[in-house]
């Protein structure tokens, strides 16, 4: 038979559960009885929903070990979540226990909701990307190896909702998490001059750069990086592999706090860098799991109940969580690109 | 296969969170590929570096985008992960499954591929990390067959992806799963053939709580809301305040307009609805006594992404609320995005997101191309230069003398 | 005798009445015992302010008159304030009725202080400078006429600053006021090209463009208008008097509103607009008189006591403000110039 | 003097404000230019255009500026303003004056000029509006005499600024008076003679009331502030409590960071000094009982400036603190200054102002060229970007193969 051409994706009403499709939209309230456990009560009907650690990057055999376990207490029905979490559906609340005690016996972990820290969202990292100036499965492990016991409670002020990108593309929610891991550069790209004449656009790859340090050389038939204007963005590297980027003594990450992207309360906003550079030293990113920690602690520490990382800085200011947290301040951390103005603190009312 | 050395690896399977180097172990059982995967990996962490070459073009017959070509940088050490790319396949809405379709979805990697996948990939793809070029069309028959298409790569629309929504959340103020559903049928031409100045992703939340990030992470963010009062139900509440809920201060000192006043005589609450940002706090402080209002739809936001190139974006209100029909086809959507798009096809430029286009060249330009009507609710607060630009045809200009003369 | 180059401004100590020099940095508080006066109390001394509105462009037997009063009743020492009006400064108490008595019998207005309108900051206009798009003094004495009740009195919800300026260079502080109002061009500039080939750097114009709408015309040696990208800023008038502006049917006011600089409470903010245009209708401008009278009406009529109007709007909200007034709302509203992303509303929280 | 047609200036000399025109008038019975001003001026009332031509250069021997040349464009027609210059004269600080010197500023006009002034321009010089050439270097040489001196036009140190301060101020945190006499007469050259790259302001202003809009009207604004903790006289507040004067919700409640706490019971306010932001409110409110603290000096922020040519500038904190000391010269201001001006001067563009500058080569680069530490009062928030800039001699390069081959 042959493929059909834009068929789109399955249709999700194939993969929802009775107990969904009696109560599609009729949804009354919800309670989380236990850490990992979700209680919807609709107009017909109550569904447990049991949320799973996933590592992300899985076998098939992880998929169908998550199946064993739907078809015997979820009628073959579960559902994953926009963090990657999964959620076991339980539409019959007898199977609710049996099945909480089959997911403590093999291991897997329940949690991630409420005021909890939940999956990070990441990214490929070392795995599979071209361009990454760290791991992303590697660094998500460490952390929350570190911090699991705020994935399986839910004792934090807030949720904590977490991203890690493994370069400046960002492809993990780093810019908006209430903390965010992003793998940086900090050294230019290496012109490999060959290479470049091959295959590269020059025109494009000058174009490609956002500070304006490349520039056409046409004599060599190549390129010329003015040093002191890039700020290891890598695109030019995405654009051209003659541009390579990745320097093994020099990358590491930058970790930025304080974005959300939920409208309660207070509006959505950018995480802001707090610690430009943490070396890269695997297979535990000890610097970064500390780092993290000791902010998620003085966090919990603090702030009111109810509010968020970046709610509580801007209670307290960002001067402020700079003097408790004793992270250094340098000029590193002061926006100097497109948008910097309106980070200037134009009054005169700060804390010392 | 033969026994792995790989003792950094070996580290990250210990502790307590589930470990992607045990399932790249399983894999690696059944997968040379997988195997040598790990092989690089443990390099990767040696050397604190990565081993993978920009992507060349693949592809699958009829698609434009779909697949990233990925190779590793020293083909002859590592001969089975020489090729080794990834297919994305465009999930479910909501990322609900039944068994069946996830074990078909498994079978068939394990014929074709490494058997390791993400699920999912950060935009929403089912990720399936890893096959020859050769096998990229044969899989994209089998996958065709069993009922899944590709997902979008390029410069095209990206797959799009929304909330569980009225499956599983009583918040939900617009059908999310099938808005993503119809909608990304409706466009899949854009989805499968890259034409545009870059890529263009949608994101649909069903409440402003949004829960898919679709304002920071994606170009057009679709977020439920209301048009009326949220609805209070005063029994609920004082079961609230009998179980001793602390409502003045963890509910109204929080809600940013104040709107929301608790009476502790009565026990009730009390909303001035006209002032509520719906902002969704005391729906989700207190579920049972808070519903959104009756008159559902949609906010429409535009521009959001992430850091490269010119800063990361939040999207920002275009529309305030639209209507999110599904009995009518959700035309009101699409021909809004349809013409959004043109406007952007026209007027950006390459690797220039929507929302780089809309700064570059002007908000008030992109309303009037693009035919929006501009009201104040599209932004925080008015211009605070003077710089107007008037349409000089609508302007008396007899009096302006072209060459300078005296008037 | 020659005259002495750089010899600096008068020094102020000679400036001082006797109870300031007593009470130098020694002031304990100030009451405002009714509107115009002000009452400093200092560790050794009282001193009474009176304070009186100026048309700022005066002269000089206005300024003679003045003398003569402060030498009645202030021992001959007067001040004028940064918002151009006279304070006279009373060291004895016995003088302070006899004067507001003699202010009185000569139609001086006293004013000016607390929850007030005080003078208006303003520029030159049609009477000295050469860009104006409106006047200024006449502008200021219709609005102030208008509003005089506010400004003899102290009943608005805070204090009120207005600014003038009669050309989009703004030397007022209209980008900065409860209420601004700016002089506005609306079409391009006229080029004198004979004129233009006589005395100006062709790069310097170019340069001088914030939109690049203009461009060098080496044929003609002269330049090219590009009117689509023009916003009538007049800089380019500035550098070269082969550009001229003004437009009598066109040119007319801006009005923003909502700017303060003191951090007390709220960080400094700027105006921002609500009236893209009103048309110069001298002598009186009824069209701005009224339009200003209207804001603030609704502004005494809605907000908290000792809420600015900036902060007033800024907590119901622009949105609010705009159907509250019922002042048209459009795209020449919304900022596409440098700053304009941070305007843009990256959230769901509005009003309808 | 022939009686004057102007029927339309003559209605402004209805209504209760102090009438321009009368002022014109009064003018014009003693100067034939200013006769001719009220020709013009009601014909511009008539055309609703102004009659000015740019300015051509004028001056006075030893300076670049304070003059600004001024020309009617129909000298035919008004002869007596064919020229009709601004001579700005640097006013005493805080703009105090006795009788005598103010009658000697009018006399001396009355003898050159056209007898019309504005008290003050808005920079904050007194403005002599209207003479002609051949009487610049007289009036010059005649103010000279009587103890004037010029202030500033072009590209150069603009006359600053000050408010009344510890002339009569409660609030004032240095002495804005001196400060403003002394720095100015240090600064004569950069006044007088125009060198940078373009104009530069100096407001200084006693504390964060701001009296002279010093941060949206100077690139240098200088505002008093203290580092200890305010002052609380109990009694005092005691009093206001008597008194009836609302100091919970008017005071307690408006303080920004809810530092500031009233207890009722005791009549007592307290402070947790270090959250207190220095705002002036509650000090703005209760003269009687709160004080600012001891220890005191300004805040420098830089950068203000209004909205051509790249949009209006706030100055933005640069020093968070430092003492305004006059037994010391304010040697740390001046300093301070000199390395800022001169790293403008070296990197500024014509026509540029300073924020402007600083804008676009970036703070970092400029506090660390001007060697001002950075410290996190200097901004609202850090980058939400992480496009850091790495001084690469601080790096350990060695493993980075510059031509590109493996490492
Ligand atoms: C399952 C999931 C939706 C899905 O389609 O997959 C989901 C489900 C729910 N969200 Fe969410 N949210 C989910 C991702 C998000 C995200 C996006 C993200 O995590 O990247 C956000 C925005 C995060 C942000 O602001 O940065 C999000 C912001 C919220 C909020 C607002 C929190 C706040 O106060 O700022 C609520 C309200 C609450 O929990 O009180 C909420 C509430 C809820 C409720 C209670 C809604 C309901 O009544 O069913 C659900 C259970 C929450 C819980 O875990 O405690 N959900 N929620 C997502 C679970 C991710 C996970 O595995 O952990
Ligand atoms: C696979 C995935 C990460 C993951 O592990 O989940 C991914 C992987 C890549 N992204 Fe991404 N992006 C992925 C989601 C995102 C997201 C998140 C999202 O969609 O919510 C973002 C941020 C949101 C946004 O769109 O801005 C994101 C922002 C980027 C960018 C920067 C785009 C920008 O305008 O800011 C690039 C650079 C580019 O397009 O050249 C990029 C480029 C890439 C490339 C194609 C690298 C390249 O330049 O060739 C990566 C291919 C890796 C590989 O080997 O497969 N990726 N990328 C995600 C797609 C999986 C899926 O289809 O479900
Ligand atoms: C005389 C003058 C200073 C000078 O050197 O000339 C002055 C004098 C005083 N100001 Fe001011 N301010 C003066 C211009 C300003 C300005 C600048 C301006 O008007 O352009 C501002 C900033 C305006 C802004 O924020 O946009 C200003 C913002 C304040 C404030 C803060 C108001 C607020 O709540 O935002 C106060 C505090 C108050 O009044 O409660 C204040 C308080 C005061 C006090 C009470 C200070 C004192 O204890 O002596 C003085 C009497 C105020 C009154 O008139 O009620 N002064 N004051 C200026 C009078 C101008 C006039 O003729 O009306
Ligand atoms: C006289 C005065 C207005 C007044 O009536 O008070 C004035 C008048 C002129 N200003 Fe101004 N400015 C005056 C204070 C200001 C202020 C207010 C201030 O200093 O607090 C500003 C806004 C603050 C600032 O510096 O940004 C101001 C911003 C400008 C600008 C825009 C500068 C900018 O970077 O934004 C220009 C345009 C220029 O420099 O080419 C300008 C240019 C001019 C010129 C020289 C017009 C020109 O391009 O030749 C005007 C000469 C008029 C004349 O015939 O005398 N004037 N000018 C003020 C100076 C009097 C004095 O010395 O005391
Ligand atoms: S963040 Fe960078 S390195 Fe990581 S997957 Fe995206 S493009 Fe690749
Ligand atoms: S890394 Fe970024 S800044 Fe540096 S040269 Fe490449 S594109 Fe330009
Ligand atoms: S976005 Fe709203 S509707 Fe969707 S899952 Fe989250 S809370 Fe529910
Ligand atoms: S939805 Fe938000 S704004 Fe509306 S009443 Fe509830 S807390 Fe207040
Ligand atoms: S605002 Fe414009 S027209 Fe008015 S004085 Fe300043 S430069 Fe001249
Ligand atoms: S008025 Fe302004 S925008 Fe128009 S051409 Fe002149 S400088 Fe350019
Ligand atoms: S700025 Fe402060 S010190 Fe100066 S006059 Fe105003 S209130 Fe007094
Ligand atoms: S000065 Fe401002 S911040 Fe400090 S206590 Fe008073 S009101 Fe609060």
């Amino acid at each position: 038979m042959a493929a059909k051409l834009d068929q789109g994706p399955p249709n999700y009403k194939e993969m929802l559960p009775q107990v969904i499709l009696d109560n599609y939209g009729k949804w009354k309230y919800h309670e989380i009885p236990s850490p990992g456990v979700l209680k919807h009560v609709g107009e017909s009907g109550v569904l447990y929903s049991v949320r799973v650690a996933s590592p992300r990057l899985v076998s098939i055999d992880f998929v169908r070990d998550l199946c064993k376990i739907a078809d015997d207490y979820c009628d073959g029905f579960l559902r994953f979540t926009t963090r990657n979490n999964v959620e076991f559906l339980v539409g019959d609340e007898a199977k609710l226990q049996p099945l909480l005690d089959t997911l403590a016996a093999q291991n897997y972990c329940v949690g991630g909701t409420g005021q909890s820290i939940s999956n990070i969202i990441h990214t490929q990292g070392w795995v599979h990307c071209h361009t990454p100036a760290t791991d992303a499965s590697g660094v998500v492990k460490a952390v929350m190896d570190d911090l699991y016991e705020y994935f399986d409670s839910m004792k934090l002020p807030a949720k904590l909702k977490m991203g890690l990108a493994c370069c400046l593309n960002m492809c993990g929610s780093t810019h908006c998490s209430d903390i965010g891991i992003v793998g940086v550069h900090r050294t230019p790209p290496r012109i490999d001059h060959d290479k470049l004449r091959k295959g590269t656009e020059i025109p494009t790859l000058v174009a490609s750069c956002p500070t304006g340090a490349i520039r056409p050389d046409p004599k060599n038939k190549s390129v010329i990086v003015n040093e002191a204007k890039c700020m290891y963005c890598g695109n030019c590297y995405t654009m051209s592999p003659a541009m390579e980027i990745f320097d093994p003594k020099n990358d590491g990450i930058a970790i930025l706090i304080g974005g959300k992207v939920s409208n309660a309360r207070s509006a959505p906003t950018f995480s802001r860098m707090v610690i430009p550079f943490l070396p890269n030293n695997p297979p535990r990113w000890p610097e970064v799991t500390e780092a993290i920690r000791a902010i998620i602690e003085l966090w919990i520490a603090n702030a009111r109940k109810g509010e968020r990382i970046g709610e509580w800085v801007e209670r307290i200011g960002w001067e402020r969580f700079f003097s408790l947290s004793g992270l250094p301040f340098s000029d590193m951390l002061i926006d100097d690109y497109i948008f910097a103005r309106e980070t200037f603190r134009t009054g005169t009312a700060f804390k010392f | 296969m033969t026994e792995k050395k790989t003792p950094l690896l070996d580290e990250l399977e210990k502790g307590k969170w589930p470990s992607f180097v045990t399932e790249m172990k399983r894999a690696a059982v059944k997968s040379e590929a997988a195997s040598e995967l790990l092989d690089v990996l443990e390099r990767s962490y040696a050397e604190r570096r990565g081993h993978w070459k920009h992507g060349g073009i693949v592809g699958v017959r009829g698609y434009g985008g779909g697949v990233i070509g990925r190779y590793v940088d020293e083909p002859k050490t590592y001969p089975h992960i020489a090729e080794f790319h990834t297919i994305r396949i465009n999930q479910p809405s909501g990322f609900f499954y039944n068994t069946k379709t996830l074990r078909t979805i498994c079978d068939l990697w394990e014929k074709h591929g490494s058997g390791l996948t993400n699920m999912h990939g950060s935009t929403g793809d089912i990720v399936l990390l890893g096959c020859t070029t050769e096998h990229i069309q044969p899989i994209f028959d089998d996958y065709s067959e069993a009922g899944f298409d590709l997902g979008g790569s390029g410069s095209c629309l990206r797959t799009t992806n929304c909330c569980v929504g009225p499956g599983r959340c009583e918040h939900a103020c617009y059908d999310t799963l099938e808005a993503c559903y119809n909608i990304t049928n409706e466009f899949m031409d854009e989805l499968h053939r890259p034409m545009w100045p870059y890529k263009s992703k949608i994101k649909f939340s069903g409440c402003a709580n949004d829960c898919t990030g679709a304002i920071a992470r994606a170009d057009i963010s679709v977020i439920g809301t209301w048009r009326d009062s949220i609805r209070i139900d005063q029994d609920a509440v004082k079961e609230y305040a009998a179980e001793k809920f602390p409502i003045q201060s963890q509910v109204c000192d929080k809600c940013p307009t104040k709107c929301l006043t608790y009476n502790k005589e009565t026990q009730e609450l009390s909303v001035v609805a006209e002032d509520c940002t719906r902002c969704l706090h005391c729906i989700n402080m207190m579920p049972k006594a808070i519903q959104p209002g009756e008159d559902k739809g949609a906010t429409i936001l535009i521009g959001g992404k992430s850091t490269i190139v010119q800063s990361a974006f939040m999207s920002s209100v275009v529309v305030p609320f639209i209507k999110m029909d599904p009995e009518n086809d959700f035309a009101e959507f699409k021909d809004l995005v349809g013409r959004v798009w043109e406007w952007w096809d026209e007027n950006g430029k390459t690797r220039e997101r929507i929302g780089e286009t809309i700064f570059r060249l002007g908000m008030g330009k992109f309303l009037r191309e693009a035919e929006i009507p501009a009201v104040p609710q599209q932004v925080f607060r008015p211009r605070a230069n003077p710089y107007v630009f008037w349409a000089q045809d609508e302007l008396d200009r007899s009096g302006t003398a072209l060459d300078g003369s005296k008037l």
